[in-house]
């Protein structure tokens, strides 16, 4: 069952005297839900996900916390302090660096995951065969990892964290790098995992976001300034003017009428 | 002020990159630069300061030949800035990062010219902090900054609206507004057409080899086609906002 | 055993805990593919030198980011696996000279714990004493196995003693003092001046971040 | 006669140590016997192209050192019976015999790294090297370097162009070139640090904790024990070690 995840008045630092990364921050996010955390740079987006992913807590031992982190039925008082793995994957912003690089095939980057996790033979063979074909790499399944593209590389970061089946799934930026090709994709891939798996995942743009989230928040300063449906989005998107970059999404929204978005633009929006 | 006569260009393991191009850029221009990967765009801006030398042809920026003239003399002319700040940031405080282009191209007073191309981009509070103690988007600008503190007539940037966040990209804006106001010739290599349209007076589309359009950003929503032959598709947003009774492209300062 | 903090005078530490273990401490963080990134750099830092036209070398320069930020270990074995690789990859005689990579690993990693690199005047010092260290290693190898002919601009300086009539292992260790006390105070300094204004978000991220000059931030949240 | 990493290692490692004992004369037949072993032996032929390309042309270069390894020598020894050179220079029969030794000796390492190194890609042998017992991090950190070893050139050259368009002196006095040097440098450290981070955190992210042993491809091959050909070469290097004491001991 995908777990909600629920954090109340959660305050980091990444060692004593350093400015606040997160200061008094409270949220709950629906189970199966799929959420977009947007916000400009330095709003403590990727601290947020990596707090709830469990790295920050197992690496950074000098940083400073207070508040609580409650996932699924597990209580972090005040974070978690080591990976959750394989109960939350986590993809990072840059793909390249997430592969461990050791690999030879893309097959076997997939199935580095599950050597650790002590996972072999049949299952293996399964759940390897299954995330292959769920991102649709199947042709590339004995490519060599330097050899793929920006947005392959993505989706083989992505299939090399499925093969775990996560049940939350958090991704940090995943398509700043990709065209609206690779877009498209993500957002397949990303509705097909709904209520099996709680996804999070941050931001800076809006178009992606607007395609494929259920609910919203807005981040500045280490702290939530919005949550929301989408409607509730759409309709206060003037408000976060220079924090999103909406100047010119307002204007149109605006031109359609507050309440409902005009079904053209909603059919646009889903891409 | 910066002239390509039919260059061609191939790298050694002969993928054409240009077929006799021709373009002419005024000073005081802002062009944009679009095309699919591997359409050359990178290989456009090593043109102009002598990194890589045309097979044939001749690229001259500011009357100086970039075949007869070494790379050192370039880059007081026009002053190229590639995508990743990794790439090029060494120092261990922000002002120092700003100083460098200055001080190496033997400007006078470099620090005040670095101080106050640190204030354009809104980083001047931070001068004493280690550059790997800003957010990567603060970064970027740092690299902005300090190409603009080199106080060149022509200045080229590969990208550099990657990696920024809505509030960056806002300050970028703002400062290529004064630099556009001081007459400064900049070219953008760039996929953001959303931000950088309002902006530019020329669009230029590169699509194997050649300059297939190089016309007002206005003349580009009329005829979308060498735009979408070159693999690039008009933001989203320009295309709805015909539906909505608006200009595609909203004039600058909007 | 209680996990003790190593700080700088960790040799207590050296001695209880076995190699396996300590290299696994020491590469706690970031260490692991930090090992690995200046086994590269040690392997191509020739060819930066080269392509600037340098006449320095400067092939151990990896070896010791990784003493300083990491620990003797790890230093070791980045050495020995450098040597190994270059060797591989087109220079025989390297693999025979792993040994001295180990020690100027082994030896970087101790004094760097005891804080030579946090005072700029300490680290030429230290250069000078390890370049005779390396000489002192080097000899014995170049010596019996190479007769003094390593293939580099250097061997007519062993010609030179030999001919004024100094015996092989005599003019070739002459040879290594002239040249390696040089290359290694060079590394020295040019590795104290990439890590001593290093910020402490990245300084903490590695098991030797409390090697580096005093930052007042790094003494109340020591690393790891 | 299948060859494993195993026992190709054992094998270098007695060739090395024997390359020390024999005297010169022999030392050229083994150097002959490892040329030929190289083309007519199935798991000793060179892998790919590339190393293929780079022994031969390491091969040529060590003839010729050894050719003048042995004209140096003779020339500068006055021990042993001297033939008179034209211009008063005299060639001593022990210079040369010094000189052919120690150039022969190095031939044979050298081939029999060639032999080695060119035959086995390096994955191979980090495989083998966690079968005999290696701490897995030693092993990723092995595979790690040949990732680095790729992709930290390429970021050389482009810090480099980023900095020389930026006015960086490196083509001018020697003292600006080494300012130069640390304007490449720093920014490639800096990038490294940043990247050995991230990376640490994705091997964590994907439950990497030195506990579980790598999986590689083609798992079977590498049968971990040791089997009766390495046991042999392992003892054959132990006698020559011990010859080489003895020798030297006794001298």
């Amino acid at each position: 069952m995908a777990p909600s995840v629920s954090i109340r008045s959660l305050h980091y630092q990444y060692f004593d005297g350093a400015p606040f990364a997160l200061k008094d921050l409270s949220v709950h996010i629906a189970s199966g839900s799929c959420t977009a955390l947007l916000g400009p740079s330095g709003a403590g987006k990727t601290t947020l996900l990596q707090i709830l992913s469990g790295i920050i807590g197992a690496q950074f031992t000098t940083g400073k916390a207070s508040g609580s982190v409650l996932i699924g039925d597990d209580e972090f008082r005040p974070i978690p302090q080591k990976v959750l793995f394989p109960s939350v994957g986590y993809l990072m912003q840059d793909a390249s660096v997430q592969l461990s690089g050791i690999k030879e095939t893309v097959e076997e980057e997939l199935a580095f995951a599950l050597d650790n996790m002590g996972i072999d033979g049949y299952e293996r063979r399964e759940r390897v065969s299954q995330a292959l074909s769920r991102l649709d790499l199947g042709r590339l399944a004995n490519r060599r990892p330097h050899q793929l593209s920006g947005g392959e590389l993505q989706r083989t970061a992505l299939a090399s964290i499925l093969v775990a089946r996560p049940s939350l799934l958090v991704l940090d930026e995943p398509v700043n790098a990709l065209d609206s090709l690779g877009q498209q994709r993500m957002v397949n891939v990303l509705r097909s995992l709904k209520c099996s798996t709680t996804v999070l995942f941050a931001d800076s743009g809006i178009e992606f976001a607007l395609a494929v989230a259920d609910t919203f928040l807005v981040m500045q300063g280490g702290s939530i300034l919005f949550s929301g449906t989408r409607n509730q989005f759409l309709n206060s998107l003037d408000s976060f003017y220079d924090l999103l970059p909406v100047n010119q999404w307002s204007e149109v929204v605006r031109k359609w009428g507050k309440t409902t978005v005009h079904p053209r633009v909603a059919g646009l929006l889903s891409l | 002020m910066i002239q390509f006569d039919n260059i061609s260009f191939r790298y050694a393991h002969d993928i054409e990159v240009f077929r006799d191009l021709r373009v002419g850029i005024a000073a005081g221009e802002q062009i944009l630069i679009v095309g699919r990967n591997g359409a050359g765009k990178s290989t456009f801006l090593k043109l102009l300061n002598g990194i890589v030398r045309p097979g044939s042809g001749d690229v001259t920026v500011g009357g100086l030949s970039t075949q007869k003239h070494p790379t050192s003399r370039l880059a007081a002319e026009v002053s190229v800035t590639f995508q990743n700040p990794a790439h090029q940031i060494f120092a261990s405080t922000v002002l120092q990062e700003a100083e460098f282009a200055p001080k190496s191209l033997r400007r006078k007073n470099p620090r005040e010219r670095a101080q106050e191309a640190l204030r354009l981009f809104k980083l001047n509070e931070q001068a004493k902090s280690h550059p790997y103690d800003l957010s990567l988007a603060h970064r970027k600008l740092l690299t902005l900054a300090s190409a603009v503190a080199a106080d060149t007539p022509a200045l080229a940037f590969d990208e550099p609206s990657v990696n920024l966040s809505r509030p960056e990209q806002l300050i970028l804006l703002e400062a290529f507004k004064v630099l556009k106001k001081s007459g400064k010739t900049i070219l953008i290599v760039s996929h953001d057409l959303e931000l950088f349209l309002p902006i530019c007076t020329r669009v230029l589309i590169l699509d194997d080899g050649k300059a297939t359009f190089f016309d007002a950003p206005e003349a580009l929503t009329r005829d979308q086609n060498p735009l979408r032959r070159s693999g690039v598709r008009l933001p989203l947003v320009h295309r709805l906002r015909p539906y909505c009774g608006l200009s595609p492209i909203p004039h600058p300062g909007a | 055993m209680l996990q003790t903090r190593p700080t700088s005078g960790s040799f207590f530490i050296l001695m209880t805990k076995t190699v396996r273990e300590q290299f696994q401490l020491e590469i706690e963080g970031a260490g692991l593919p930090f090992v690995a990134f200046c086994i590269a750099l040690n392997l191509s830092a020739g060819q930066l030198a080269a392509a600037l036209k340098l006449p320095i070398y400067l092939d151990s320069v990896g070896t010791v980011l990784v003493a300083v930020l990491c620990g003797p270990w790890s230093a070791i074995s980045a050495g020995v696996i450098s040597n190994v690789l270059a060797s591989a990859f087109g220079n025989p005689a390297m693999v025979f000279f792993a040994p001295v990579a180990a020690v100027i690993g082994g030896f970087t990693g101790f004094i760097a714990s005891h804080g030579w690199f946090r005072r700029w005047y300490i680290v030429p010092l230290g250069g000078i004493l390890q370049g005779v260290i390396a000489a002192i290693a080097s000899a014995p190898i170049a010596a019996y196995l190479f007769s003094g002919v390593m293939l580099a601009g250097t061997d007519v300086l062993v010609l030179y003693f030999r001919s004024v009539g100094n015996t092989l292992l005599q003019s070739v260790f002459f040879q290594g003092l002239s040249s390696d006390p040089v290359d290694k105070t060079i590394t020295y300094i040019l590795v104290f001046l990439l890590c001593r204004n290093l910020p402490i978000r990245l300084l903490q991220r590695f098991r030797g971040g409390n090697n580096l000059p005093h930052n007042k931030a790094m003494d109340r949240s020591y690393a790891l | 006669m299948r060859f494993d990493v195993g026992e190709k290692l054992s094998l270098t490692l007695f060739l090395l140590l024997l390359s020390i004992v024999l005297p010169w004369h022999l030392n050229g037949v083994l150097f002959l016997l490892l040329v030929l072993f190289r083309y007519a032996f199935r798991p000793f032929r060179p892998v790919s192209d590339a190393s293929r390309r780079r022994s031969s042309a390491l091969a040529r270069y060590l003839a010729i050192v050894v050719l003048l390894m042995t004209i140096v020598n003779g020339l500068l020894i006055k021990e042993g019976t001297l033939w008179p050179l034209p211009g008063g220079f005299t060639m001593s029969s022990e210079g040369v015999t010094f000189g052919l030794r120690t150039g022969m000796r190095l031939l044979v390492i050298a081939m029999s790294l060639l032999l080695f190194f060119g035959s086995t890609p390096i994955p191979r042998l980090a495989q083998f090297l966690q079968s005999v017992g290696w701490p897995v991090q030693l092993v990723m950190t092995l595979l790690l370097t040949l990732h680095f070893i790729d992709t930290v050139p390429d970021r050389v050259s482009l810090i480099f162009t980023a900095q020389e368009a930026r006015g960086a002196p490196v083509r001018a006095n020697i003292l600006a070139r080494t300012k130069a040097f640390f304007l490449i440098l720093s920014p490639l450290l800096l990038s490294g640090i940043v990247e050995s981070i991230d990376r640490s955190m994705a091997l964590e992210l994907r439950g990497f904790h030195g506990g579980a042993k790598l999986s590689f491809r083609g798992d079977e091959t590498s049968r971990g024990r040791m089997t009766m050909v390495s046991m042999l070469f392992l003892i054959l290097s132990i006698l020559c070690i011990v010859w080489i004491i003895l020798r030297w001991l006794l001298q």
